[in-house]
């Protein structure tokens, strides 16, 4: 019986319609697909140069008050140290571990409640789907700074708590986004066969409606480390940020803030870091968005 | 129904991709449709019906090229040229009534606005003369109240009334061509015969040339003058309706024959069907495209492609049917082609 | 421990024309002109910016924008001690009985024209100014005077609680325009803090309640016209102003909030003057053409307070291994950006309890190291340090401090709290969460104001006999050889004990508007600029 | 009776059935924000901080004296006793009515975040136009790769140097306030384009969508060109999920309008939550939050109705 889902004939693939399938693994994802590929270099070149700056450039807490505000490319500062004489560089190629670390796993928190509450609103319907939508519509009425904000005051910012703040505004856009899909999903013929087929709620929504989310989930993802980024370097300006001894690149911007003109490279080049990080991120999502689109555009020759 | 040529199509190829991945999908089409009269075009799925026309009114999807030439009023287009340079024959001479009536209007315009935006945008006339026109043609076609439709949104339109306004839609300009795509596979039975008897009474009176594009031999027995049937991208037969679906010559037209359902048959009877399945464009051979299900194949169908011969009115692409009619009835070639016109 | 909220430290430094040519010419990456923020322009007290040329207008002209560092939540002058904002629109509508010279070393008189102090403290003899009204009509006599001492020493939970005995003897009008004040225990500081209470019209206080808090009505040479929109006021001036101004028909009091809009305003001319610079951001106003600054040494210092109730900072040799580790030069030059001077006294110089410290502690690691040592902590500890966002010089000079502490094994984690949740920490008698509170102090007055508020002790939780002792004798003698000896005492032993480490006292910088005159120094204070005498040279 | 009359008027339908899911929004926004607010702590907190020589038992005695002392539920059920009636008690600080503070600081908030949306959304859609009609090819891609650079610009960093720019060393536009339209013009940009980047990448998905529908073959039938089908068809088709996404936006705006309106010293909400967080001002806080739920509500409604009658086809009632 549990076969029974895969005896239906393939689901028939209408052009023009949003069903995408996972990508063929390997050569179509990748062959000409250069915003992917750019996108995927940039961000390996980024992890590996941290890598490296981690091992060669030493402790970014570590302070020497002599060289405060040493511009960049003095000597011992290739880019130049902060007002406590601490080492930009050394400070990025930490921050970069840390901010991707936080970005990941808020984006993947935020993946998996929002994709599960999309699921569940998108498949049960009626009452359970109101409610859970009127919870995402609370949040999304509610600002997030201002909670932000509030909860600042409560708790003092160490990254387990920063996570548990942004997921509560990450996974509103993967609700939304899977509730969706699992709408259109839903009316399928074979949905309805597997339904027929005696085939449990859970396992439809885990075998056939997540997946058929699961290329725009990805897409998501991928955006959503890129805002997560942008939302931990405006609390920092705020003053809610990480603080020492965790570094992130979101309090090196915000404490350079006050030097644009006369110290610019303790803002700029943590800035320049996360447009990197971001850009990364933002090529990979549009490759992956065009490897997808392929699907359906090779459709279109089919008539 | 004698009258000059409204179109004809010249060795029309469509090809997909450059390079070594160039592929022809369309093997040289030769087609004449005259003004007034309707021309069927017949064929399964993929034998490249549209596309054709498609590369005759230059709305290829992307990534595809067309090749050869058409004559429309006596004008000889090259359809090498880009498609925007063609732009100016279509919805002026050349016009479509496309396939799918649910999806064909834009769901936020108002019926009436879509009729007249043709012409009035590409000022062939004035607002107030394009809007008497689609009042008059929606009437044509069999609507009682045009003020009312005029004012709806394609959303509360059924099948039958979008096709209709559609057909509307495709004459305002007044074209010398019509091109229909497949106008009944969305509708039921008795909707597309008055679909069909509506367009050909319109091309009577009108004198438009229409091509018929669909896969209902059925209908196209019926309503269209002449036939051209398609197979994989080459005509294999063509001639008057009557004679090509009565009497088809060419095995693939005669399996065709066979397969449509007729009223007549006992119920008992199973359904006939034909062998294999259509070939796709990439793994046709020299030969005869047929030829791997054709029930009376011969070797040489499958090294030479035969080429239209035979009787000039009804001419087909078969090595073995038109040997049989050499032997049988020799005639001289001088004689009108009264297919041709 | 009175804590104002002071600017934050977030100004944007602007790029001067001629930077931003060059920077835009050639890669950002590349900007050569940017030049190590190392030592400050005006080191040193009173170094004025060039003043304007011109004179004061003959009558009050244009309006003089201020901005505000946060809204104003009230005007009474017993109440506004607490918040900056309040203080300086006050400042602009009260006059004082005294105030200082220019050197800030003696008092003058401002609505007293003289006084007598008898020879325990206890009785006061005051006389005031004649033909002086209030905003309301009313004129200032020796009953306004007795009006007002007696609503500010009762007002409950007021700053000039602090500054007045709780209740007085006799309150004696001698005439119409001298009053006798006998109090029942000795105030040493009696006269002294009348420089910041304000005086305050009888008819008002006798309506009291909300009038009070939102219609302020006082002598001053600014009459209260209304609020503003977002906390701010308008002041109007009041022409039969019996000294010297107003020059401003109005002045309007804005609030910006954020301390790099202020500077920004400051320097596109949208507003009079920039109030308390940090010092990241003196070198740009200084360099920038139509601004100027004006510096002083205040009456304010940066401390860091170990809570000495508990170990491991119960133990004096621990702390003097801090004092020894601190490089106190460094700090002022990497966070001040040398707008400060190094402190070894709990009172900053040129405050009234100033004594030299009996031990001073010079940067030596190594006898930090040993003294730690010696105290069983060979291997260091860890502590927590906690600071709050509105301290001056923010989070980083906290840091800096654990940087170095970090020198002798103290692991020190700062965490950077709502200023709010500090100030419920510090109340904490267990002090269960935090070792170190990095802080900074005002004198408002002048005057031993903190030491007899308890400051230390609610602090670090000090409670020696040697500290206490000397409290008590200085809170009661009156100035001269005894109460000098009190004080020195004090200091001595707070030297000896560093309950308290002190690590520098401030430079303040205020920025102005090149044509704005009459602002010849930064109050000491720190607590409200007097508007008076300035003006717009015409 | 009232079912009845609600069937014939579509319109009037999704009003009501957006209005009922507003309410819940509106109850459960308040729940959390009082929730919120006496998490943080209340004024009794912030009036002591400057006091010297305050104990924990005088910050009580105050504490009860401004009310705040009595147990959780009955100033719960208070609270909302007065917030159904928009009153939201006073702010301790300025001593006027909290709803009234913040309703006075709104309409500053609202013409800055029109004005920004305005600005991104007409800019959003004419880069999507250029970049679809010249699909992959250069303008495509240097407009896609420009706006994912500008996107991983930080929002501040952007606000900052725009007034160091044009207000400060070129000295063409006010740096702080609001006094006249020319101080509009930093802020708005300031906030519009960290929001372009999404717009665009919405407008330009919306837009390839409708390009494949098969109406748009049936337009170029008609002889019409490129340009006719995309701006008179395309892009009347393209808007409606571009409406309500842009709705969804409010609790963000508000955020971003935070950081703008604390730079350029802008009298908006953004400016006055910040502070009434911080100074636990409770009452302004509450009011802010109802406030930014209700505009939330009202404008999302605002854009369901648009959207239905940009698209004849949602006349029905929403899922």
């Amino acid at each position: 019986m549990t076969r029974a889902t895969s005896a239906l004939p393939r689901p028939l693939r209408l052009p023009g319609l949003r069903r995408r399938t996972l990508p063929r693994p390997g050569a179509a994802l990748w062959r000409g697909n250069g915003a992917l590929r750019w996108g995927v270099l940039l961000l390996a070149s980024l992890l590996v140069a941290s890598a490296v700056g981690m091992l060669v450039l030493g402790d970014p807490n570590e302070q020497q008050l002599a060289d405060a505000f040493a511009p960049a490319g003095t000597a011992g500062h290739l880019a130049g140290a902060d007002p406590l004489g601490r080492d930009v560089l050394a400070w990025c190629a930490r921050g970069l571990w840390t901010s991707l670390t936080v970005s990941f796993a808020v984006a993947t928190l935020g993946a998996l409640i929002g994709t599960a509450v999309g699921v569940v609103a998108g498949y049960a319907g009626g009452i359970v789907d109101s409610v859970l939508m009127r919870l995402v519509d609370l949040s999304l009425a509610l600002p997030p700074l201002l909670l932000f904000i509030a909860a600042s005051v409560v708790v003092a910012p160490r990254p387990a708590t920063l996570v548990v703040l942004l997921t509560f505004v990450a996974w509103i856009p993967y609700a939304r986004l899977v509730r969706a899909h699992v709408l259109t999903e839903r009316e399928r013929p074979y949905i309805a066969a597997a339904r027929l087929a005696g085939t449990p709620a859970w396992r439809i929504c885990l075998r056939h409606l997540v997946p058929a989310a699961s290329t725009a989930i990805i897409v998501l993802f991928t955006l959503q480390l890129g805002y997560v980024l942008l939302w931990e370097s405006g609390l920092s300006f705020l003053g809610l940020g990480l603080q020492p001894p965790h570094v992130s690149l979101g309090y090196m911007i915000a404490q350079g803030r006050d030097y644009l003109a006369s110290a610019w490279w303790i803002t700029t080049i943590p800035g320049l870091v996360i447009v990197a990080l971001m850009l990364s991120f933002n090529l990979i999502g549009d490759g992956l968005r065009d490897a997808f689109q392929l699907d359906v555009e090779e459709a279109v020759h089919e008539r | 129904m004698s009258g000059e040529t409204a179109l004809a199509l010249h060795d029309v190829r469509v090809t997909r991709g450059c390079g070594d991945g160039r592929l022809e999908l369309v093997h040289g089409i030769d087609l004449a449709v005259a003004a007034g009269a309707v021309c069927g075009v017949v064929g399964e799925t993929g034998a490249g019906k549209t596309l054709t026309m498609r590369a005759v009114l230059g709305l290829l999807p992307r990534g595809l090229e067309s090749s050869g030439a058409i004559e429309l009023g006596g004008q000889r287009v090259d359809l090498a040229t880009p498609a925007i340079a063609r732009r100016a024959l279509l919805g002026r001479e050349l016009a479509l009534v496309p396939q799918n009536p649910a999806a064909m209007l834009d769901p936020v315009v108002r019926v009436g606005d879509q009729l007249v935006e043709g012409v009035v945008r590409r000022r062939m006339s004035t607002p107030a003369e394009a809007r008497s026109r689609a009042l008059e043609l929606l009437s044509q076609v069999g609507f009682r109240d045009p003020e009312r439709i005029v004012r709806l949104h394609p959303h509360q339109l059924s099948g039958g009334m979008s096709q209709r306004v559609g057909i509307a839609m495709a004459l305002v300009p007044r074209p010398r061509v019509l091109i229909v795509d497949e106008p009944t596979s969305a509708l039921d039975a008795h909707l597309r015969i008055e679909i069909l008897s509506l367009i050909r009474t319109i091309a009577r009176a009108e004198r438009t040339a229409v091509v018929l594009v669909s896969h209902d031999l059925g209908l196209v027995a019926r309503f269209c003058d002449t036939v051209a049937v398609l197979y994989a991208g080459t005509i294999v037969e063509s001639g008057p309706a009557a004679a090509v679906i009565e009497r088809p010559r060419h095995p693939y037209a005669v399996a065709l024959r066979a397969v449509a359902p007729r009223l007549t048959a006992t119920r008992r009877a199973r359904l006939t069907t034909i062998p294999g399945v259509p070939p796709t464009p990439d793994s046709i051979g020299a030969g005869c495209p047929f030829a791997p299900r054709c029930p009376r194949v011969e070797p040489l169908c499958r090294e030479l492609r035969p080429a239209l011969a035979g009787p000039p009115q009804q001419p087909a692409a078969c090595h073995v049917v038109n040997r049989a009619a050499r032997s049988r009835a020799p005639r001289s070639t001088g004689e009108a082609h009264a297919g041709r016109r | 421990m009175l804590r104002r909220s002071t600017y934050e430290e977030s100004f944007p430094s602007t790029l001067t024309r001629a930077r931003f040519l060059q920077a835009s010419a050639t890669a950002v990456a590349a900007l050569s002109g940017a030049q190590i923020l190392g030592g400050c322009g005006s080191t040193g007290s009173g170094a004025a910016g060039d003043a304007p040329a011109g004179g004061p207008p003959q009558r009050p002209t244009g309006t003089f924008r201020f901005p505000l560092e946060g809204a104003t939540t009230g005007f009474d002058p017993a109440y506004s001690g607490a918040l900056l904002s309040d203080y300086v629109v006050v400042h602009a509508i009260f006059d004082r009985l005294v105030a200082f010279d220019p050197a800030f070393t003696r008092l003058v008189p401002s609505l007293a024209t003289g006084w007598e102090q008898s020879e325990d403290a206890r009785e006061f003899t005051i006389t005031l100014r004649d033909g002086v009204r209030f905003h309301d009509g009313e004129p200032l006599d020796a009953a306004a005077l007795k009006a007002t001492l007696q609503y500010m020493s009762t007002a409950a939970g007021a700053i000039s609680g602090l500054l007045l005995p709780p209740r007085y003897d006799t309150l004696e009008l001698v005439d119409a325009l001298r009053l006798r004040v006998v109090t029942p225990a000795p105030q040493p500081d009696f006269i002294r803090n009348q420089a910041f209470l304000s005086v305050m019209s009888p008819k008002a206080i006798k309506a009291g309640g909300e009038a009070l808090k939102r219609r302020p009505i006082g002598t001053g040479a600014y009459r209260f016209a209304r609020r503003a929109g977002n906390g701010g006021a308008l002041v109007v001036a009041n022409n039969d102003y019996w000294g010297d101004g107003p020059y401003f028909e109005q002045i309007d009091f804005e609030v910006i909030a954020d301390a790099g809009a202020r500077i920004n305003a400051l320097l596109t001319r949208q507003v009079g003057m920039a109030y308390r610079l940090p010092p990241t951001q003196v070198q740009r106003v200084a360099g920038a053409s139509g601004t100027r600054t004006v510096s002083g040494d205040v009456w304010s210092g940066v401390y860091v307070a170990f809570v000495c109730n508990k170990p491991p900072f119960d133990d004096v040799r621990v702390r003097r291994a801090c004092a020894h580790a601190v490089d106190k030069e460094a700090l002022i030059r990497a966070i001040a950006r040398g707008q400060g001077r190094v402190a070894d006294t709990f009172s900053p110089k040129g405050v009234l309890g100033y004594a030299p410290p009996a031990v001073r502690y010079e940067h030596d690691l190594e006898a930090a190291r040993a003294l730690m040592a010696a105290a069983g902590h060979a291997d260091g500890f860890s502590a927590v340090m906690c600071v709050s966002t509105a301290q001056y010089l923010q989070p980083q000079l906290a840091q800096a401090v654990a940087g170095q502490l970090e020198q002798i094994g103290i692991r020190a984690r700062v965490e950077v709290v709502d200023p709010i949740v500090q100030s419920r920490a510090l109340l904490d008698p267990a002090q269960k969460a935090y070792d170190m509170f990095p802080t900074d102090w005002t004198w408002l007055t002048g005057g031993p104001l903190l030491q007899q508020a308890g400051t230390v002790q609610s602090a670090s939780r000090y409670d020696g006999r040697d500290l206490t002792a000397p409290l008590a004798a200085m809170s009661v003698t009156p100035d001269g050889p005894r109460r000098d000896a009190a004080f020195a005492a004090f200091e001595g032993a707070f030297s000896r004990q560093v309950p308290i480490l002190p690590l520098f006292q401030s430079i303040y910088n205020d920025g102005l508007q090149q044509d704005v005159g009459g602002y010849e120094e930064t109050p000491k204070n720190g607590y409200g600029p007097n508007f008076f005498p300035m003006y717009t040279a015409a | 009776m009232v079912r009845s009359a609600l069937a014939r008027h579509p319109f009037a339908r999704l009003a009501f059935s957006r209005l009922a899911q507003g309410v819940v929004v509106l109850f459960g926004a308040l729940l959390v924000c009082f929730a919120l607010s006496a998490a943080t702590g209340d004024p009794a907190d912030a009036l002591t901080v400057g006091q010297i020589g305050a104990d924990s038992a005088q910050i009580d005695a105050l504490r009860d004296h401004l009310g705040y002392g009595d147990p959780f539920l009955t100033r719960l059920g208070d609270f909302f006793a007065h917030a159904l009636q928009a009153d939201f008690g006073s702010s301790y600080r300025t001593g006027g009515d909290a709803l009234g503070a913040v309703l006075a600081a709104l309409p500053n908030t609202l013409l800055l975040v029109a004005c920004a949306l305005t600005l991104a959304i007409s800019l959003a859609i004419v880069l999507a136009l250029i970049s679809v009609m010249h699909r992959n090819r250069a303008a495509d891609r240097s407009i896609r790769g420009a706006l994912a650079l500008v996107q991983g610009v930080p929002d501040f960093w952007l606000a900052v140097m725009l007034v160091l720019l044009f207000s400060v060393t070129l000295g063409w536009l006010p740096a702080i306030g609001f006094d006249g339209p020319r101080s509009l013009i930093l802020p708005t940009l300031a906030l519009a384009i960290p929001v372009l980047p999404t717009f665009v990448r919405l407008m330009r998905g919306n837009l390839l969508d409708v390009m494949k529908l098969d109406f748009v073959t049936s337009v170029r039938a008609k002889g019409l060109g490129e340009r006719d089908v995309v701006l008179r068809h395309a892009v009347r088709n393209a808007l409606p999920p571009l409406i309500t996404f842009t709705a969804l936006q409010v609790g963000w705006l508000v955020g971003g309008t935070i950081i703008v309106e604390t730079i350029f010293a802008w009298p908006g909400i953004g400016n006055l939550a910040v502070d009434a967080v911080k100074a636990r001002d409770v009452g302004v806080v509450q009011a802010v939050v109802a406030v930014t739920a209700l505009s939330y509500v009202l404008l999302n409604l605002v854009a369901d109705l648009l959207v239905a009658a940009a698209d004849p086809r949602i006349r029905m009632v929403p899922a």
